[in-house]
C-alpha cells in the first residue's frame, strides 16, 4: 500500500477494526497471524489491540479466541466438546512409539533422530516419522551446526492448535521437567571402548 | 493402554517364582523400555534406584530368555554386556589406572535415562488427554475462502508522459522529406476558375471579388488565394483573355474581360 | 440421548444453552434447523430462546446469527464481505497509445478526440479514452462551441497529483524538453515490425 496516500485516511476506529479481525477469524478454518490478520485490516490499524479486546469478549462464551503460536483462531469451549460428539470422527489410535516421538520432539525441539532415538534408547521407524509428518504435527527445523548437519524436528502450529497450546512454554508440567534437569541435553560419558559399539557384543554375552 | 497389560504381566513374571517368569521381549520397546519397567519392581522414586540391583535383574531376565531359547534382538544383549561391565565397574574398587567415567557416573547416567525416558512417556500421555481439536474442540465447521481479487494499478512517470509527447512532436523532424500542404490554392486552380468566370466580369472589379468561397477569411488561405489568382490574371492578360489596371502602386488591382472575349461581344 | 435418564436431570440455564447453540452453530457443516439445534441441546432446553438470546448477543458484531430458510448459521455481517477478498496488485504500464493520449491531453486541454487524433496522427480507440476516463487522469471538459459541438477532454486533480504537478501549465515545452536532453535525437522506431520487414534481416533469420 502506498502510504502517501493511504496515510490521508484514517484506520477505523477500534471498535469497528474488532468487528473486521472477528469477521476474519470467523470465517477462517486455520488459525491467522497477526501478521495475516493485519495485511487484511485497513492501513494503519492495530491488529494486537483488537485481538486483546475481541479476547476479552469472547471469555467464558460458547466459542473462544484462543491464541495458537504467532496466530489466533476462533474455537468451540472444550467444556462443550461433548455437544458435539456425533461429529467426531474416530481418529487413528497413535502407537505408543509414535506418542513417545512426539513427546520427545515437543518438549527436546529442536532434536534430531539421533538424539530421539538416544532418549528413547531405541531406533525410530520411519514410519512414525513420517506419519507424525503426515499429521503435520512436527516438521523440520533447522539443521543442526554440527558434523553431517543434521536435519532438526520441531512442532508446528497444527500441533499447538491440535492440542490446545499457546505455545510450546505451555506444554504440560515442562517447567518442572527442566527444573529437574530432565530436558537437558546430558551426553553419555564417555563409555570405554568395550560397550555397545562392539560388534562381538554378542560373543561376549555369551562369555558371561 | 494396550501396553499396560503387556507390562503387567512382565511384572508379575518377573515377581513370582523363576519358573512362573514370563519372558516375552516383543512387548517391549528396546532395551531402556524393559530396562524401565524392570525398575518399577523396585517401587522406589527413579531418582532412588538401585542400579546395580536393577542390572542384576535385566541379567537375570535375558539368561532366562536364553534358557527357554528365545531369540533377543541384538541390542538386547549389548544392553547386557553393558550392564554386566557396568556391574562390575560398581563391584570392584576403582583402579586408579583406569581412564574414562567411573561406574557411579555410568549408573548415574544410565538412572538419567530412565528418568528422562519415563519423563517422556508421562508427557506423551498427559498431550492425548488434553482437550483435543476434534475431539473436544471445534473449529469452524463452514470456513469461509478468502476470494481473490485483482487490482491492476497502472504506472506511468512524468518522464514517460514527456518523452511521449516529445516523440510524437518530434515525429515530423523524421518522417522521410515530403513538402507538407498547408492551406494553398495554386495558380493551376485560380487559371481554371477565373477562365470560367472571364465572360462573366464586363466591367472593372477588384480582384479581390473573384477570391473563391473559404478562401476569404482565413489569413493564411486569403493569402495564398490572392497571390494565385494575381497569378492567374496575369497568365490570362498574357494571353489576351483580360485587361488588368491599377490606379497607383499599391492600390486595389482591377481586371475586366478583353472585347471579344466579354459575353456580350 | 435417552429421555428416560435425561428427564431426570433439569435443564441448564438460557445463558448456558445459548453458550451451546454458539458452539453448535460454530462448528456445524452446515445452517442447522431449530430441530437439529434441540436434538443435540439437553433435554427439556429451549433452542428457539436461546437462538433469540444469540441473535440479540451478536446484533453488531462481525459476524451475524442469520436465518437461512428454517435453518440458522452464522455468516459475515455483510457491511464486511470486502474483508473476505485479498487485493492482489498487479502494476501495469501504460500502453503507448494511453501515454501519448494522455500527454496530448495534458499538452492541449481542452481537445477534442478529432484533435488529439490529428495531433497523434492516427485514431484514438475508445478503449484508451475509457481506460484514461476510468483511471481518473482525464475528465470531460466543456463541450467546442463549434459545429457539431464536440466534447473536448481535459486533465484532473488526479492526473496532477500523480504526476507531481501543480498545474497542466508546469508542463515543460518541446524546446524545454529538448534542452533538458529529454528528446531523443532519434525518435523511437514507430513500429517493432521494422526489423522483421527488412528482407536481409529476413533471410539471415533463415540462415542461423
Amino acid at each position: 500500500m502506498d502510504d502517501g496516500v493511504s496515510g490521508l485516511f484514517a484506520a477505523p476506529p477500534l471498535a469497528e477494526q474488532e468487528r473486521m479481525v472477528e469477521a476474519i477469524l470467523f470465517a477462517a478454518g486455520k488459525p491467522q497471524t497477526v501478521k495475516e490478520i493485519g495485511d487484511r485490516l485497513p492501513h494503519g490499524s492495530e491488529p494486537e489491540a483488537a485481538l486483546a479486546a475481541l479476547e476479552k469478549r469472547y471469555a467464558g462464551r460458547g466459542v473462544a479466541l484462543r491464541r495458537i503460536g504467532d496466530a489466533w483462531a476462533f474455537r468451540t469451549a472444550a467444556d462443550l466438546g461433548f455437544l458435539m460428539s456425533r461429529e467426531v470422527e474416530e481418529t487413528r489410535k497413535l502407537s505408543r512409539a509414535a506418542i513417545e516421538t512426539l513427546a520427545i520432539v515437543a518438549y527436546h525441539q529442536p532434536i534430531t533422530r539421533a538424539e530421539i532415538e538416544e532418549i528413547r534408547g531405541v531406533s525410530v521407524s520411519r514410519g512414525t516419522i513420517d506419519l507424525l509428518l503426515e499429521l503435520d504435527w512436527i516438521k523440520l527445523g533447522r539443521r543442526r551446526m554440527t558434523p553431517g548437519r543434521p536435519v532438526t524436528f520441531i512442532v508446528t502450529r497444527t500441533f499447538l492448535d491440535h492440542f490446545g497450546l499457546e505455545s510450546a512454554k505451555d506444554l504440560p508440567g515442562v517447567k518442572e521437567l527442566r527444573a529437574a534437569g530432565l530436558l537437558d541435553n546430558r551426553p553419555a560419558p564417555t563409555a570405554p571402548e568395550v560397550a555397545p559399539e562392539d560388534p562381538d557384543a554378542r560373543d561376549q554375552d555369551e562369555l558371561l | 493402554m494396550p501396553d499396560d497389560h503387556a507390562f503387567d504381566a512382565h511384572l508379575d513374571g518377573l515377581n513370582g517364582s523363576a519358573e512362573g517368569l514370563v519372558v516375552d521381549v516383543d512387548g517391549f520397546e528396546g532395551p531402556l523400555d524393559l530396562l524401565l519397567t524392570l525398575s518399577r519392581s523396585q517401587k522406589v522414586d527413579l531418582r532412588r534406584i538401585s542400579v546395580l540391583a536393577l542390572a542384576e535383574q535385566y541379567l537375570a531376565f535375558i539368561d532366562a530368555a536364553k534358557r527357554l531359547r528365545i531369540e533377543l534382538a541384538a541390542d538386547y544383549l549389548v544392553m547386557a554386556a553393558w550392564l554386566a561391565f557396568l556391574k562390575s565397574r560398581l563391584l570392584l574398587p576403582p583402579d586408579p589406572t583406569d581412564e574414562g567415567p567411573s561406574g557411579e557416573e555410568l549408573a548415574a547416567h544410565l538412572a538419567f535415562q530412565l528418568q528422562r525416558l519415563e519423563a517422556m512417556r508421562r508427557a506423551g500421555a498427559q498431550l492425548m488427554g488434553r482437550d483435543r481439536l476434534g475431539r473436544e474442540v471445534f473449529e469452524r465447521g463452514e470456513p469461509q475462502a478468502v476470494g481473490i481479487r485483482r487490482k491492476v494499478v497502472y504506472e506511468a512517470s512524468l518522464l514517460e508522459l514527456m518523452q511521449a509527447y516529445a516523440r510524437i512532436k518530434t515525429r515530423d523532424d523524421f518522417a522521410p522529406l515530403h513538402l507538407k500542404r498547408g492551406p494553398i490554392y495554386t495558380v493551376e486552380q485560380a487559371v481554371e476558375r477565373l477562365r470560367g468566370l472571364v465572360g462573366a466580369m464586363p466591367d472593372w472589379a477588384v480582384l479581390e471579388r473573384y477570391l473563391p468561397e473559404g478562401w476569404r477569411l482565413d489569413g493564411k488561405k486569403r493569402r495564398s488565394a490572392v497571390a494565385s489568382t494575381f497569378a492567374a490574371t496575369l497568365e490570362l492578360a498574357k494571353r489576351g483573355a483580360l485587361e488588368i489596371r491599377q490606379e497607383a502602386p499599391f492600390a486595389p488591382l482591377e481586371m475586366r474581360a478583353r472585347a471579344g472575349e466579354r459575353d456580350d461581344g
